[in-house]
């Protein structure tokens, strides 16, 4: 059993270059996959019968609620692997995600509620999802908070990482307690349309779409990446080389 | 001066670990009762800032007739939502000077460094917090209710559901308040990071509230209630010792 | 696009507004990175 | 027997953008009073709080009798007291409350021995006090009777002798005395002279970085 991959994950100049290296690869495929998955999603999916062409704001809608949970649990995780085995490259990625997985957040309430006006009737429906993206929202903008009033860059990096901590064990049970409330609420006048039943051709694009977005955080995440390990990297002797003085 | 032989180090002052097996030595519970004491004695020589929270809470509950409507029936619907977010903020305004004083005289040093177990000395620390303002609050919760509209057969609810969910909601505060340490200004910071993660307790406490209100049974909401002070009995003292050490550091 | 144009297009709109932002930001972020790096490794020399 | 004792080795140490310790190591074995020298600013203070285990250094380690602090910090803390620059009193609690609760963390103590130990410091007159009203050497005086009753084998003293009067220093130099003969390890950092005889004291000097 070796550990020195466990070492070299911890090495900022190795992540460094590693993360440089990475980003093309993971960048254009995501590209392509989004530009096919937009023709696909737009042009070959049929309307739905129910929603008409609506539903395919479920296109970016999706994306945007799969990228604000993904990328909290991503923090989360690297945040609890800087705390506990003090890798300051694990800060960086925590840190890293922060504001991406923010703006997909508020992406996915601007997407959901334009979804809402047209099948609600409202703008803005307590639906569970949509309450508890934006609690998630509320999660983000704490955590980015308490990062930005600390001073100190190390004291920064592990303070966040115990709300970060803290925040993803609360994520399931605020959307458990926000289902339940909603569920006790429920107006039954009020004529709500289904989820749509997808079929091949319309899920085929969305299972692309989110594979897109995906790697498409890894690329922007490397780049992010190697912004904070060079924030953090006070030794000068590889930085020398990689930015190039 | 010579040195004196190694039995008599171990004797006097090698190893207060062994000291302490002979029942010398101070135990966890102990320490942590003492830390409750001490906050205990500490509060009730400054009592003016111990009615602080409850006066708080009088007023925001007073409010909401003069915002609303003075007619009971209307406030009776929303009384127990009234009540809980009053409790909710008069909770979180008692939060910001947990810590602050015992960051700035250096006794959170004193406790990480007593070597008893800090998520002992916290979860203490909490407690005493609860029995300031979360009890103060669910005895008072009754003559709130009551001025809004709530029949006289809800107050147990209220007072329970108030009670349990303080628990929770000082156990989450405690964490806010350990990771805004050495914050300037913290205050509203502090609301950002804890509101969030109170909106469970907020749901299942006002739910309860208002199953009592109207006479039904409130049981189910008050087991949601009290999961979730288990819960963060379990995991929030760990959780703020974590950050208090890092404020330290 | 069925009636739903007002409401798919800025749907569409918003999320790779969102996207493209991102990219940009995280480049200017690595950029400002590396310049003050640069700039700390001519100030500071080798202390 | 080499190992017993506190040992740093090779602690580099930094605040923000500032390298604070550079490479510092020492050993302090049983019956030794290491005294920190240097300059304000020079890192006193922080190779203290590293040595407790408080902060984190970047490289390097402080070890224990011959163990490394951070693999059992709430066993190594057990057996030191750290006073910083401000004793830990609470204002509104009494000199003797105060200490209580401070030795009352650690081991049981009866009022006789606390009464005893305030005496010898000097405090026996002004016990009953809340902290709020004492000087800062009578503080100083709490924490040294503090000190006298911990009975762990390591201290570690930030600036001990400040404010205390002529008198208070040659008790300083008493009390570390003591703990030397009883086989105790002292780190001190102060920059004045140790009230302590010299052939028991060692050296480090910290520079400004």
């Amino acid at each position: 059993m070796s550990w020195t991959w466990f070492h070299r994950l911890g090495s900022p100049p190795y992540i460094y270059g590693l993360a440089r290296r990475l980003t093309p690869w993971l960048a254009w495929p995501a590209g392509a996959l989004i530009v096919a998955a937009l023709y696909g999603g737009l042009v070959l999916a049929p309307p739905d019968y129910q929603q008409g062409d609506g539903f395919r704001i479920i296109y970016m809608h999706a994306p945007s609620a799969w990228m604000s949970l993904m990328v909290y649990t991503t923090m989360a995780v690297a945040a609890a692997v800087g705390l506990i085995w003090r890798i300051k490259v694990a800060h960086a990625v925590a840190a890293s995600c922060a504001p991406i997985g923010a703006s997909f957040t508020l992406a996915a309430l601007v997407t959901g509620s334009l979804w809402g006006e047209p099948m609600w009737g409202t703008w803005w429906e307590w639906d569970p999802r949509l309450t508890s993206e934006l609690i998630l929202l509320f999660l983000y903008l704490g955590y980015m908070g308490l990062r930005g009033a600390i001073e100190d860059a190390q004291r920064a990096d592990r303070t966040s990482a115990v709300l970060a901590v803290v925040g993803v064990v609360n994520v399931p049970i605020i959307h458990y307690s926000v289902t339940w409330w909603n569920s006790l609420h429920q107006a039954p006048s009020v004529m709500r349309v289904g989820k749509p039943t997808l079929s091949t051709a319309m899920l085929v694009p969305l299972l692309m779409m989110l594979l897109g977005f995906t790697l498409y955080f890894a690329a922007v995440l490397l780049v992010r990446l190697r912004a904070e390990i060079l924030n953090r990297e006070r030794s000068a002797s590889w930085v020398r080389e990689v930015v190039g003085t | 001066m010579p040195e004196l032989p190694n039995s008599t180090l171990a004797a006097t002052a090698a190893e207060p670990r062994t000291t302490g097996a002979t029942g010398e030595g101070t135990s966890v519970l102990e320490a942590a009762r003492l830390v409750l004491l001490r906050d205990l004695t500490l509060a009730f020589r400054r009592r003016g800032q111990l009615v602080q929270p409850l006066a708080f809470f009088a007023i925001v509950t007073t409010l909401f007739p003069l915002a609303i409507s003075p007619e009971l029936a209307r406030l009776r619907e929303v009384a127990a939502g009234v009540i809980w977010v009053a409790a909710l903020l008069a909770s979180l305004l008692a939060l910001e000077s947990l810590f602050r004083d015992d960051a700035y005289d250096g006794a959170l040093e004193q406790y990480a460094l007593s070597g008893q177990p800090l998520t002992g000395l916290m979860f203490a620390k909490t407690a005493a917090h609860w029995l300031l303002t979360g009890l103060p609050l669910a005895l008072m919760a009754p003559l709130a209710a009551l001025s809004l509209g709530a029949p006289a057969g809800a107050v147990p609810g209220i007072v329970a559901s108030i009670a349990i969910g303080t628990v929770a909601l000082s156990l989450i505060g405690s964490i806010g308040a350990a990771l805004t340490l050495g914050i300037r200004r913290s205050g509203v910071l502090l609301a950002l990071l804890t509101l969030p993660l109170s909106l469970p307790v907020l749901i299942f406490g006002a739910r309860a509230s208002e199953l009592a209100i109207q006479g039904a049974s409130y049981v189910a909401p008050l087991e949601l209630l009290s999961a979730l002070a288990v819960l963060g009995i379990t995991l929030a003292p760990l959780a703020a010792a974590a950050a208090v050490r890092i404020s330290l550091e | 696009m069925g009636g739903y144009a007002a409401f798919v297009w800025p749907a569409y709109a918003v999320t790779l507004a969102v996207a493209l932002l991102n990219v940009a930001w995280a480049r200017r972020a690595l950029a400002r990175s590396v310049a003050a790096a640069r700039r700390r490794l001519a100030g500071g020399g080798d202390s | 027997m080499s190992h017993e004792g506190l040992e740093a080795e090779n602690l580099n140490l930094w605040r923000g953008e500032r390298h604070v310790l550079r490479g510092v190591g020492f050993a302090a074995p049983r019956g030794a009073c290491l005294h920190v020298a240097g300059a304000n600013g020079a890192g006193k203070t922080s190779l203290l709080r590293t040595a407790c285990g408080l902060l984190y250094p970047e490289s390097g380690r402080v070890l224990w009798n011959g163990r490394n602090v951070h693999e059992d910090l709430p066993a190594f803390h057990a057996s030191l007291i750290y006073i910083g620059h401000e004793p830990p009193l609470k204002a509104d609690l009494s000199a003797l409350e105060n200490l209580r609760f401070w030795i009352g963390m650690r081991r049981r103590v009866g009022r006789a021995l606390l009464a005893a130990a305030l005496q010898r410091v000097g405090a026996a007159a002004w016990s009953e006090r809340p902290a709020r009203t004492l000087s800062a050497g009578q503080k100083r005086r709490v924490a040294l009777a503090a000190l006298s009753l911990a009975l762990v084998p390591l201290w570690l003293l930030d600036e001990p002798t400040t404010n205390l009067d002529a008198e208070g220093q040659q008790l300083v130099g008493a009390l570390i005395e003591e703990q030397l003969t009883r086989g105790g390890v002292v780190l001190a950092a102060t920059h004045h002279e140790l009230p302590v005889a010299a052939v028991r004291v060692r050296r480090v000097e910290l520079r400004l970085a």
